[in-house]
């Protein structure tokens, strides 16, 4: 029974969106390695009589064939490819001098046993999956007798904790993308700024020129523009300031009664 | 009594059914949550199987083990026998689940360590709530450390050895750093801000504060732990 | 076949325990759900009960039926026999199902636990996907066993008992195939992850880094490592 289910698990796709693998999926093949181990299926002999020298030639011709379909292949596969270059030119050429690192030979035999080893696993996985499986070939029982004593286990997994660490975690950078709080000027506050600039200023000034500290700032431009009007009105209407507009939308200009009284 | 071998169990030779159907029965009786009707038995056994034959055979033949067939309004089911019932009860203990506050107090005590209530309140951007770290402690899980050498010295927190064991930790350093929370996919490397309260040293910070006196013994033990 | 009675239990005469308590056993375990350990057993039992002998006998008692008393994750438990799987589609629970990358993750970290992130990607020869160790320790059989003992002190995971439980293993050291494994060097400490593989289990005080040794049932052991 599962072992007619096992090879839908083996062909079944991976459960996760393309983007969130690290690989870039080329025909199917699950990184260099695999790609490597299917390419070793072809010559059909044990993976430990493999001929490294005719799979390196394969593979090459492989991420060959690939650039040429104008392929986007991922960095490991180069990387892989480049490997086997190398590989290749050691197995071809003569010997160097022992103190060289390992020989072309270790190398070979070393890829080899990589391969033996990944196949080896997926192997493992396979018969694994084959066995009596709780749930799904044997089952435990149904109908447990419970007798519910008052005294409660706690239950919590490590995933919970972990999950609910990172969570925090994810909360807390969260805040940091929450909307700017919108700086107001309050009527008040705008009234005490123009009170404590416009005591020196006696000639006609633009407003803008009072604010232009809080122009600058784009969050406060308008804040402060339309609370500091507000205020002028106010402080007009009690004989502190005069103000003056020439034309409509024109610029509104601000001079200190007690300024102009002061110089006569 | 003390002498008597196991239990015999009444064999009736009976032909009305082949031995798998009646293994079939008692593998779906014993594997079913709800007791299972005669009619459903039918369904998955050949047409014409005498399974009230079957039923009654397996009753009599489980009549004296520590398990009945029984019949209950129309129904079949195992039941462990009523006399054994004594031994039953203590063998459930109701499982309950942890509020998310107390999951996230809890993690950030078991990372922050040792850490004072207005630190885990600080991370977790809001007031603990009555009663979630009474719940810790008395769970087991959370235990008083010992005082932050700060104005008000206020009570540290940590984790205990049964917190350790429950979660199946060797020892605090073990539990992963947000690097491998990334790596394990528990967290999204585009999210994770800077460490929040200096974690990496936490641990190290024990001498920052005072041991409780009663709670020497434990500290120890604590501190060996760190590497 | 047609006209075979019902399984002949085969009765083997034994002194060693009292009726009862064999009766008392099978109630326990036909109860429960969840695999009792024989010390959970021993607890119910007079002091002195030969808990063993009981499960054995129970075990052979049926071994023919429909149901058989299995050794899991070194516990005791009531299964329904597999042959007969055919017939409990009813009960079936559609498993998630694991991608090919969340099986061979599973298979590595079964065979070479404890093993990093960076080992289980040198086996595969390609990076874990975001979600793949997640996943795993989510459904409950991976998780987290402590820090190897080099630099950067990477965590290291394992199968937990649910994995035991659920894949019929009574400890690591039974999952398939590892002798031969082992024989033809596919598992050797020495290429598999380098020199570094007993680092952890000598921090562990397990004396030897075999992990996948016969007895060495990385479960037990290790839960006897904590505190």
């Amino acid at each position: 029974m599962t072992g007619a289910a096992s090879p839908d698990l083996w062909d079944a796709p991976p459960p996760e969106a393309p983007s969130e693998t690290l690989v870039v999926d080329v025909d199917g093949f699950e990184g260099p390695l695999d790609l490597l181990l299917d390419l070793a299926r072809t010559q059909k002999v044990d993976l430990a009589r493999i001929s490294v020298l005719a799979l390196a030639e394969q593979y090459l011709a492989f991420v060959e064939r690939s650039r040429l379909q104008r392929l986007e292949l991922a960095g490991d596969y180069l990387v892989m490819a480049a490997w086997l270059a190398y590989l290749k030119s050691r197995l071809l050429l003569p010997e160097p001098a022992p103190e060289e690192g390992p020989s072309g030979e270790e190398l070979a035999a070393a890829l080899a046993f990589r391969l033996q080893r990944l196949q080896a696993m997926r192997a493992a996985a396979a018969k694994l999956m084959e066995r009596d499986r709780l749930g799904r070939t044997v089952f435990g029982r149904g109908a447990p007798e419970t007798r519910i004593e008052r005294r409660s286990a706690w239950q919590a997994t490590l995933y919970d904790l972990l999950s609910a660490y990172a969570a925090q975690r994810r909360q807390k950078v969260g805040v940091a993308y929450q909307p700017k709080r919108r700086v107001v000027w309050s009527l008040v506050d705008a009234r005490a700024i123009l009170q404590r600039m416009i005591g020196r200023i006696a000639d006609w000034t633009p407003l803008e020129v009072f604010l232009s500290p809080y122009l600058a700032v784009a969050d406060t431009r308008r804040t402060a523009l339309a609370s500091s009007f507000g205020a002028s009105l106010e402080l007009a209407k009690e004989g502190r300031i005069e103000l003056r507009q020439t034309m409509a939308f024109g610029p509104l200009y601000l001079r200190s009664e007690t300024g102009r009284s002061a110089r006569g | 009594m003390a002498e008597q071998s196991v239990i015999p169990f009444p064999i009736q030779p009976r032909p009305a059914y082949a031995t798998d159907h009646l293994r079939a029965v008692e593998a779906l009786l014993f594997a079913s949550a709800e007791p299972v009707a005669i009619e459903q038995l039918a369904l998955r056994l050949p047409a014409g199987t005498d399974c009230l034959a079957i039923l009654r055979d397996l009753q009599a033949t489980y009549a004296g083990r520590g398990v009945h067939l029984v019949e209950v309004a129309g129904k079949w089911a195992f039941r462990t026998a009523s006399d054994l019932a004594y031994l039953m009860t203590a063998e459930v203990v109701e499982p309950r689940r942890l509020s998310r506050a107390a999951l996230e107090t809890l993690a950030i005590i078991a990372y922050h360590q040792p850490v004072t209530r207005a630190e885990i309140e600080e991370v977790r951007g809001v007031s603990l709530g009555k009663g979630t770290l009474d719940l810790l402690i008395e769970i087991g899980w959370v235990r008083l450390r010992g005082r932050r050498k700060v104005p008000g010295r206020p009570v540290t927190y940590g984790t205990t050895e049964a917190f350790l064991v429950h979660f199946g930790l060797n020892e605090v350093g073990d539990l992963p750093g947000v690097e491998e929370l990334v790596g394990a996919g528990l967290l999204d490397k585009a999210t994770v801000g800077g460490p929040t309260m200096g974690e990496e040293t936490a641990l190290d910070d024990l001498g920052d504060d005072d041991v409780l006196d009663d709670d020497g013994g434990t500290f120890d033990t604590d501190r060996d732990d760190r590497i």
